[in-house]
């Protein structure tokens, strides 16, 4: 078995089995609920797979099509790109759960195909080691996204989309135009062989500045998140927490991918530009989530503001290399569980109420005791308390930050979960008021209100697993960098 | 022998604290009797006594010895009248309402006069404090609500300082608190002077001494006379004990604070003397005869402070002396409360008057009535004789009421005056 | 320079130059009909040319079928469309030009 | 694996888990809650006093737990842990009989005991927290489990009350965050040792240590109910009465004073937070809280509400006995801790018995209450003197230790102070006592409820009078062997005297 | 300044000319017309600097990611060209709401 | 030859400037179907820029691709949004979009001519001798089972980079059928040339779409550019009023659409299985794995194109009432 195991080339069986399932899915539209489930935990499978193959002979690279770095593309799974495919994984299983029974017939066929290719666009671009594949992969989930926003259809859905689209194409082709000036400054699009080959030239100034801002733009950090509250509030709750949860965070993982190994040795005020843009994020999207009156905007921008926390660890991360970069792998994590854990809740309140006023919420505590509940704990991981993830998370960055004596930082994170507090109580606060309009009650599935409440369990869990999961994290690339323990 | 000696101990205190609660008293007969038969029982049996109780509070005691009998005779004689007073007065309805208080200030009495160190001497005297508003207040109209307030004051102040002269004292004796081994210990220490300061604030509050006398006879104006009969008895004498036990007399000379607690004393007595004249009414004669009284035990503390020789001298005095105030002040107080009962009755009408209690038809009754007739005319001799003398006053200052007024505060005044001149003869 | 290249070298000019007129009539003529006339003739012409041009270049038949081939498609689709656009502007109403 | 290191998880699941299950119970599952609450109850009383006798016996309990690479939870039964412990879980028992009484046949009952095992289950967390990072995880649990009760009503006041909790609350946590972080970072450990583990800490991290310590008592403050940061504690009393007796008098505000318990003698050590000199700060700050505490409760005439603020003056003298620094001090702190908890518990359940029972909630309106419920009010008679500090009742113990501390410390000032808030506590507590005693009653209750001949449900007078008999008790018994104020002198011998 | 440069620097140009028309453009068509615009110019360049292999053949690669390239952009083009009409079916203009204001 | 290359000069300026200038025109040009066919007049001219470059493979595709589909699918649309605008009845709407030239902006023309300078700057600091990955590609052409080094960086050594660009392709058709925009109306009545030339050049397209297939392994050529001009036949059947038959359009039109990324997967298991790398073709036979892909991709591809024009999922009366 063990053998069998190792032998099989798991990074491959990734990309390949949610393709298969949204053609299958394509294909026979009737079956695509079944279909889409199965290949999703196939998924979960085959991650676990990938990890135990991980653990046991560390690095995994695949050499595609037997050509090797230069000339062919290799496939590259480390500790960073394994809790990005991890969290893919168990937050697709549960919005999957969750969207089989939120979708009518006519949508299912439409929700399931798309979701699947997403799947698969997303598992390729965290395994992908070239510069190219990754712009392909990066356009393959921009379409997929604004596909799935755009399936809800209402008008500002469209807006929306469109805007979404718009934004995304315009980072793909700043992406591409990095991608080409490093590919001809320095001869090759294999990200191991460009850490080697780079050294500071203008080249790479522009191709740092283009991707960047490509890679900004798709991640809708501060200045440039303007598409996404609209996008996130009005697609189905199940699209906007695979949007929030996962869309955003595959372009920031290239962005992080390449700052650690390509862009991140040749210094540069780079990293305080972002930690001044990530503290920027966070103030400006809790006060803009502390004004929302409807549910599903306060959490869109709750995901601008907890955006910033990552970009954080970059400043960080010049001296408290590990601490700050496992912090920043570690709140991805747990906001992906947490972020579709909110999106899946609202879903059901918005399902249940007819609408999602935060003013009307009508004692839902009493009537939807697990959305509740859910919505709580997602909440106590977003706000960094400590039974949860995000509390890890925030503890390590406040350690990498105060090791270096960074006192702006220390007092933006601080205040940054005051403010998360903040908005997410004005949320709870409602739920057990009496609203004083009754409005009519669409019976909510029980699988829909578990799949969130686990989704927000596992951002709680994460609060107690932290030692295994980062040093399965600290395989590979990502922590070699300037390694100065606190 | 000493075995069943522990069940009397307890017995006193615990006895009437179970009797306390409502739901027993009402059903035993003759509660209030039934709580002090244990305290009769000790003084009946010969010999010393002790309890040791180390799990009480910091680890407190009973004993009963000679001079504590003295005390402990008073008391259960004080405790017997007024219950017996109250019983007569059966009918008014807060007779039951005041039995619970009556009993709960009896036991913290009889536990203050037993306890053997300075914590339980303390702890049972507050209680015996609370319980005594309570008998104060019992009679429910304005009046007697605002003299317990005005007691309940004077109560916490009282209790605030002996709290610290505590404290003062567990400092210093590191935990040991019985009375010979602080009042030895209080002696050397720096401390010493506010120890005395505190202990004798706080018994001079409790006992209602000369200058923080107000409450005493606010309260006797309005309190019934069962509650007026114990006024002598408890809360001064317990006042008197304390001092005695916890000041350190005989130990060290404190002239200069003996001469000044002696000119307090004579100043009580003077004030007291002043104040009846000023004041007609016979009824608030035993208020003054206690403020008298008082005075003249601090002027005894006084010269103790100012000369510990003579104080070892006359020391064994000082038990019988407040067992003996405190009989004489309960006996005034009844026998003039017995007066104003009769004066209720026809002014005129001297022949005898029915006493109301089935009880007085016994042997009491009879010395009873004989002691009426001789005080009647004693009375009418003493009012008209004195009617003459507030007369010559009122055609000097005859303005009214606010002559009144006015007379009383000249009067304190050249008392104070007097009172300076013969402290700087003294220091002199 | 053999005489070859001289001829293909005249042809191709000539085609040029029919090209030349067929953009002139594109921008002299006034109405569209006019002008879809001018561009189809001048340049189906001047195609021709270049094709002859080019065929005496090329090295094989085969080249010199595709070339051929190339010509036929351009005439089939250019006539046809230029139909095509005349129709649809008749429809939407467009007169023809009289001075 | 030996038994030991399980009992403080056993101790912890013995609440969460029935806790969990009540979450889940249909609303009319009356009994099975019922017996839920009270089987976890006696567990924990059991486990509790297995610990107190191996406590006793140097037996060693401890659970650890790895959280991060080189950070761990850890649960340890010390002294000091258990002493909290056993206060907390006696109240819970005696709280969950009132509780189950008083919220006869109000909504949400499942709801409500869940969170209330929660929150219980966070307070014994607090007590058994072996290092900062557990106690901060459990105080947060804290926050969250007591939030839903404040609002229990569903009423606009109590959203609002709990708006001004959670601020506060919150406010706190992140202060305390930020101080443990930084503490970590400067020392790389977290774990609570007798004495401290500070004092190798060179010189020029000195004014970073002051800072910490401010951090530290922001944040515990908060829960504390120290003066600028006490506003929450009033308005939380729109929480029905278990919840303003078992978290206002002795969970929430307990987990605070005994966090400033933890921080100052196991973090930061005695002697070497008196050498930084933010003892003596505290000790000022404290004695303003009691003033200020006892000055409002003067004027209020909401009775809760006049509870409430004696509760904020009430909790400072713990921090006053531990900030005075003294081993007899530190006992007067340590015991007053359990004191406290016990009479102002009974206050609170005989407030909770006038609002059921009569609708009585403003003193105004309790004249003459006295005939009506006497077992009650002698219950708070009872708690009311042991408030003031008359002798036979617990509270004048520890007012004993505290002036004898003060005075051993050499801090004559403390000694004005406690005179003053016991004027000030008699000042407001007396004239309840004459108005419930002596005055005659109106003539008709606001709302009153019969319950036969007894004067109120068996479940709702039980659980006073039991507490004014253990109030009673510790003062009377103080020294008995296995008495609160024994097991402080336990303790404090443990933190100055460690040879 | 060979040919190639001369190609990178007319890319250069597209891609900052169709970057200029997306931003200052409302209507949805026109910004799609200057993504094309765009694309097209940094495909250029790709390939024009793959021309720099003197006289040998040119770099083959970049010609197999522009003709990837391409593709994608058409289909980026195709959705968006549906998204707009939708957008424009439901809300009456070929504006993004924000624009629409204005 | 000295003339010659001035000549290539002037030719290349000529061209460059001619780009810049056309797509000037179609960026700012106040009527949207004259930008619309500016843009397809660009798309040309792309094309000969390409040949200039020599790339002949991305000028086929640009051709095709580029200029003509792109160019369909704008027009395709532009038809659409007139219909739909005027069921908005907005009359003034459509003059609107023909007069509403924006007054040119200066804030961000400034901005992006230092954009364009900076990224200038850095394209002439480029080294001016580079041969890239173009060393490699001839060394391992012979093994790649096609000359034509193009379609082998294509379709052996970037095989993955194809499969997923088909699949990007197949995703956009499913984006736009789950939009569901509005559907191009059907043509009323042809007209007889449109039908007589659509019959004429539908074999031929096809036949040249084959042509382009066979001649990708050793000539510019391949997958897509055959791909494209099927799609272009398929543009051309569509504009003529064909429609695929009902009973076609479910099931059979998706396999027929799925065709490529399917293959591609086949092809992967396969060569997995049989102990290669993912996408490894053994070196042999890889020739004619890759013709066997390509075709596949050229038919879904060619579909896909069409469908993407046609712009709505065609009606199948079983599966969707």
């Amino acid at each position: 078995m063990g053998a069998l195991l190792s032998e099989i080339s798991w990074g491959v069986v990734l990309i390949l089995l949610p393709l298969a399932g949204g053609i299958a899915c394509f294909l026979f539209p009737r079956a695509a609920k079944v279909l889409g489930l199965v290949s999703v935990f196939a998924v979960l499978l085959s991650v676990s797979g990938l990890g135990w193959n991980i653990k046991v002979n560390g690095i995994y690279r695949h050499a595609i099509g037997g050509w090797n770095a230069p000339l062919g593309i290799d496939l590259y799974a480390d500790g960073l790109s394994l809790l990005m495919l991890a969290a893919t994984a168990l937050v697709g299983f549960g919005i999957s759960v969750y969207s089989a029974d939120y979708f009518e017939r006519e949508d299912a066929a439409r929700f399931w195909p798309i979701w699947l290719l997403l799947l698969a666009a997303l598992n390729a671009l965290f395994l992908s080691a070239d510069v190219f594949n990754l712009y392909v992969t990066l356009e393959l989930m921009g379409l997929a996204a604004v596909a799935l926003a755009a399936l809800a259809g209402g008008r500002d859905a469209l807006g929306g989309a469109m805007r979404y689209l718009l934004a995304s194409l315009l980072g793909s082709l700043a992406y591409l135009f990095g991608v080409a000036l490093l590919y001809h400054g320095f001869g090759s699009m294999d990200i191991a062989m460009l850490a080697v080959r780079v050294e500071a030239s203008p080249a790479v100034w522009a191709a740092l500045g283009l991707m960047s801002v490509g890679l900004l733009l798709k991640t809708a950090l501060f200045p440039l998140h303007f598409w996404l509250p609209p996008a996130h509030a009005s697609a189905p709750a199940p699209v906007s927490a695979l949007l929030s949860a996962l869309v955003v965070k595959g372009s920031f993982y290239i962005l992080l991918r390449l700052w650690l190994e390509i862009f991140g040795p040749l210094g540069g005020g780079v990293d305080t530009l972002f930690g001044l843009l990530g503290t920027g994020a966070i103030l400006w999207g809790s006060l803009q989530a502390l004004r929302q009156t409807r549910l599903k905007l306060l959490v869109a921008y709750s995901t601008v503001a907890q955006i910033g926390y990552f970009f954080i660890s970059f400043p960080l991360a010049a001296s408290a290399g590990v601490t700050a970069w496992s912090a920043a792998a570690y709140l991805v994590l747990s906001h992906a569980l947490a972020k579709a854990a909110m999106f899946l809740a609202t879903g059901n309140v918005l399902r249940f109420g007819g609408h999602d006023r935060i003013a009307d919420l009508d004692r839902v505590v009493q009537r939807l005791p697990l959305t509740a509940c859910a919505f709580a704990l997602a909440g106590v991981s977003i706000m960094g308390l400590p039974p949860s993830g995000g509390f890890v998370g925030k503890w390590l960055l406040l350690q990498a930050a105060l090791t270096q004596d960074r006192w702006d930082l220390v007092s933006v994170i601080i205040l940054g979960g005051v403010l998360a507090a903040g908005y997410v109580f004005k949320v709870i606060g409602h739920a057990f008021t009496l609203a004083d309009i009754s409005h009519e009650s669409r019976e909510v599935p029980a699988k829909m209100e578990w799949a969130a409440l686990l989704l927000a369990f596992g951002a709680i869990l994460l609060g107690f697993l932290a030692s295994p999961v980062l040093s399965l994290v600290g395989i590979g690339v990502p922590f070699g960098v300037s390694e100065v323990s606190p | 022998m000493n075995e069943d000696i522990y069940g009397i101990f307890l017995l006193i205190v615990v006895g009437p604290l179970l009797l306390a609660i409502p739901a027993l008293h009402s059903r035993v007969p003759w509660p209030r009797h039934l709580a002090i038969i244990p305290a009769l029982l000790l003084i009946v049996f010969p010999g010393d006594a002790s309890l040791a109780m180390p799990w009480f509070l910091f680890g407190t005691g009973f004993a009963v010895d000679g001079e504590v009998r003295w005390i402990l005779v008073m008391s259960v004689a004080v405790w017997l009248t007024a219950a017996t007073v109250a019983k007569s007065s059966r009918r008014n309805p807060a007779y039951d309402r005041a039995t619970p208080f009556f009993l709960l200030t009896l036991a913290g009495n009889l536990g203050a006069v037993l306890a053997t160190d300075l914590v339980g001497f303390f702890s049972f005297s507050t209680l015996m404090g609370y319980g005594f508003y309570g008998l104060v207040v019992h009679a429910g109209d304005a009046e007697a609500r605002r003299a317990g307030r005005l007691y309940l004051i004077f109560l916490i102040v009282a209790d605030l300082a002996l709290f610290e002269a505590l404290l003062l004292a567990a400092l210093t004796t590191g935990g040991n608190l019985q009375y010979v081994v602080v009042r030895q210990a209080m002696a050397g220490t720096s401390s010493s002077q506010l120890y005395l300061w505190m202990a004798l604030a706080g018994f001079a509050l409790k006992a209602g001494i000369w200058p923080v006398h107000l409450w005493l006879s606010t309260t006797f104006k309005s309190a019934p006379l069962s509650t007026t009969l114990l006024l002598g008895g408890v809360p001064v004498a317990m006042g008197l004990l304390g001092a005695v036990r916890w000041l350190p007399f005989g130990e060290i000379a404190f002239y200069v604070l003996g001469m000044v607690i002696m000119v307090m004393g004579v100043a009580a007595i003077l004030y007291a003397v002043l104040m009846f004249f000023m004041h007609a009414p016979l009824t608030m004669f035993p208020v003054w005869g206690t403020v008298a009284v008082t005075g003249l035990s601090v002027m005894a503390l006084g010269t103790g402070l100012a000369h510990p020789a003579v104080w070892r001298q006359y020391e064994y005095l000082t038990y019988p002396f407040i067992a003996s105030l405190g009989m004489f002040l309960a006996a005034l107080t009844f026998a003039i409360g017995r007066l104003q009962d009769k004066r209720q009755a026809p002014e005129v009408d001297l022949q005898r008057v029915e006493v109301l209690s089935p009880w007085g038809e016994g042997g009491m009754g009879v010395i009873e009535r004989w002691a009426e007739d001789r005080l009647l005319i004693l009375r009418s001799l003493w009012r008209d004789l004195r009617l003459k003398a507030v007369e010559q006053y009122q055609r000097i200052f005859d303005w009214g009421k606010p002559a009144v007024f006015i007379w009383g505060w000249s009067a304190t005044i050249t008392m104070f005056v007097f009172l300076g001149l013969v402290f700087a003869w003294l220091a002199g | 320079m053999n005489p070859s290249d001289y001829l293909s070298a005249a042809l191709m000019i000539a085609g040029a130059v029919f090209f030349l007129a067929g953009t002139l009539g594109l921008l002299r003529f006034p109405d569209v009909y006019s002008r879809l006339h001018a561009l189809t003739k001048a340049d189906n012409v001047g195609l021709g040319l270049v094709v002859m041009g080019l065929a005496v270049q090329a090295e094989s038949w085969a080249v010199v079928g595709k070339l051929l081939l190339i010509w036929l498609l351009v005439l089939l689709a250019g006539a046809s469309v230029a139909h095509l656009i005349a129709r649809g502007a008749l429809e939407r109403g467009i007169k023809l030009w009289r001075r | 694996m030996n038994w030991d290191a399980w009992i403080p998880l056993l101790v912890i699941a013995s609440s969460l888990l029935p806790g969990l299950i009540i979450f889940f119970l249909a609303e009319d599952r009356k009994r099975l809650r019922t017996t839920l609450n009270l089987a976890g109850a006696l567990v924990k009383l059991a486990l509790v006093c297995w610990m107190l006798w191996g406590v006793y016996h140097e037996h060693h309990y401890e659970t650890r737990l790895t959280l991060l690479p080189d950070l761990e939870l850890v649960l340890r039964a010390g002294p000091l842990s258990l002493l909290f412990l056993t206060l907390s879980t006696i109240l819970w028992l005696v709280t969950t009989v009132y509780a189950i009484g008083y919220l006869e046949d109000s909504p949400h009952r499942s709801r409500f005991f869940g969170f209330f095992s929660l929150c219980v289950t966070a307070t014994v967390g607090v007590a058994l927290s072996g290092n900062l990072i557990t106690f901060l995880l459990f105080y947060e649990l804290l926050t969250l489990s007591t939030y839903p009760l404040v609002v229990h009503r569903g009423t606009e006041v109590a959203r609002r009350a709990g708006q001004s909790y959670l601020v506060h609350t919150i406010f706190g946590g992140a202060l305390l965050l930020l101080g443990t972080v930084w503490l970590y970072t400067l020392t790389g450990t977290l774990e609570f040792t007798p004495r401290g583990f500070l004092n190798d800490l060179g010189e020029e991290h000195r004014p970073a240590l002051v800072i910490i310590f401010a951090l530290l008592i922001a944040g515990l403050g908060v829960k504390a109910a120290l003066v600028p940061l006490h506003g929450w504690l009033p308005q939380a009393m729109v929480a029905p009465a278990p919840v303003s007796a078992l978290l206002h008098a002795v969970a929430v505000v307990k987990a605070g004073a005994f966090g400033i318990v933890r921080v100052i003698y196991d973090v930061f050590g005695v002697d070497f937070a008196a050498g930084l000199g933010v003892t003596e700060p505290l000790a000022w700050l404290a004695a303003t809280t009691i003033i200020y505490g006892s000055l409002r409760a003067l004027f209020q005439d909401d009775l809760k509400r006049r509870l409430a603020f004696s509760t904020i003056s009430q909790v400072s003298y713990i921090t006053l006995g531990v900030a005075i620094a003294g081993p007899i001090a530190t006992i007067g702190g340590v015991v007053h801790l359990v004191h406290q908890g016990l009479m102002k518990i009974t206050l609170f359940f005989c407030a909770g018995n006038l609002a059921e029972t009569l609708g009585i909630h403003k003193v105004s309106e309790m004249s003459g209450v006295g005939r009506r419920m006497p077992w009650t009010m002698t219950a708070f008679t009872i708690g009311a003197f042991g408030m003031i500090g008359a002798p036979p009742v617990a509270g004048f113990i520890s007012k004993w230790y505290l002036g004898l501390g003060a005075l051993e410390a050499g801090q004559e000032w403390v000694i004005f102070v406690l005179a003053g808030s016991s004027l000030l506590n008699a000042a407001y507590f007396l004239p309840i006592l004459h108005r419930a005693w002596f005055q005659e009653p109106q003539d008709a209750w606001p709302e009153e409820h019969h319950f036969g001949n007894k004067e109120t449900a068996w479940a709702l007078l039980l659980p006073p009078l039991v507490t004014a008999l253990m109030a009673l008790g510790m003062g009377m018994l103080a020294s008995a062997p296995f008495s609160p104020l024994g097991w402080a002198q336990f303790i404090s011998q443990r933190e100055f005297y460690r040879p | 300044m060979s040919a190639a440069f001369l190609f990178a620097l007319v890319g250069v140009g597209l891609f900052s000319l169709g970057l200029y028309a997306l931003i200052v453009h409302a209507h949805l068509l026109r910004k799609i017309l200057a993504i094309n615009v765009m694309g097209s110019g940094v495909f250029l360049v790709l390939v024009a600097l793959a021309k720099r292999t003197g006289e040998s053949q040119p770099d083959a690669v970049p010609h197999a990611l522009v003709i990837t390239g391409i593709v994608v952009a058409v289909s980026a083009t195709a959705l968006a060209l549906t998204l707009m009409l939708k957008l424009t079916a439901e809300t009456g203009r070929a504006e993004l709401p924000e624009d629409q204001g204005k | 030859m000295e003339a010659l290359t001035l000549l290539h000069w002037t030719f290349d300026i000529l061209l460059g400037l001619g780009l810049l200038w056309l797509g000037w025109r179609v960026l700012t040009s106040p009527d949207l179907f004259n930008a619309i066919v500016l843009f397809v007049a660009f798309g040309l001219l792309m094309a000969l820029a390409w040949v200039r470059l020599d790339a002949p493979d991305i000028a086929l595709a640009e051709a095709a691709i580029g200029a003509g589909l792109t160019g369909a699918l704008l027009l395709a649309a532009f038809a659409k949004l007139r219909t739909v605008e005027k069921n908005h009845d907005i009359a003034g709407q459509l003059e609107k979009g023909k007069l509403e030239n924006r007054s040119f902006q200066w804030w961000p023309a400034t901005f992006l001519l230092v954009v364009a300078a900076g990224l200038g700057h850095t394209v002439l600091s480029l080294p001016h001798y580079a041969t890239g990955l173009s060393a490699e590609v001839s060394a391992n052409l012979k093994s790649s089972g096609v000359s034509n080094p193009v379609t082998a960086v294509l379709l052996n050594f970037r095989g993955y980079d194809t499969l997923l660009e088909m699949v990007v392709l197949l995703l956009a058709l499913l984006g736009v059928w789950s939009i569901s925009g509005s559907a191009l109306p059907r043509e009323a009545a042809p007209g007889p040339i449109l039908d007589t030339l659509s019959r004429l050049l539908t074999p031929v397209l096809i036949l040249v779409a084959a042509y382009l297939l066979w001649v990708g392994a050793h000539a510019p050529g391949g997958a897509f550019q055959a791909g494209a001009v099927l799609g272009a036949a398929g543009v051309l059947l569509l504009l003529s009023g064909w429609r695929l038959s009902s009973h076609l359009a479910g099931l059979p039109l998706r396999i027929i659409l799925v065709a490529g990324p399917v293959a591609f997967v086949a092809m992967a298991v396969f060569t997995m299985l049989t102990g290669g790398q993912f996408l490894e073709y053994p070196r042999a036979e890889a020739g004619t794995l890759i013709l066997f892909l390509e075709t596949a991709a050229t038919l879904s591809i060619g579909t896909t194109l069409a469908a993407l024009f046609l712009g709505e999922r065609p009606k199948n009366k079983r599966e969707y009432p």
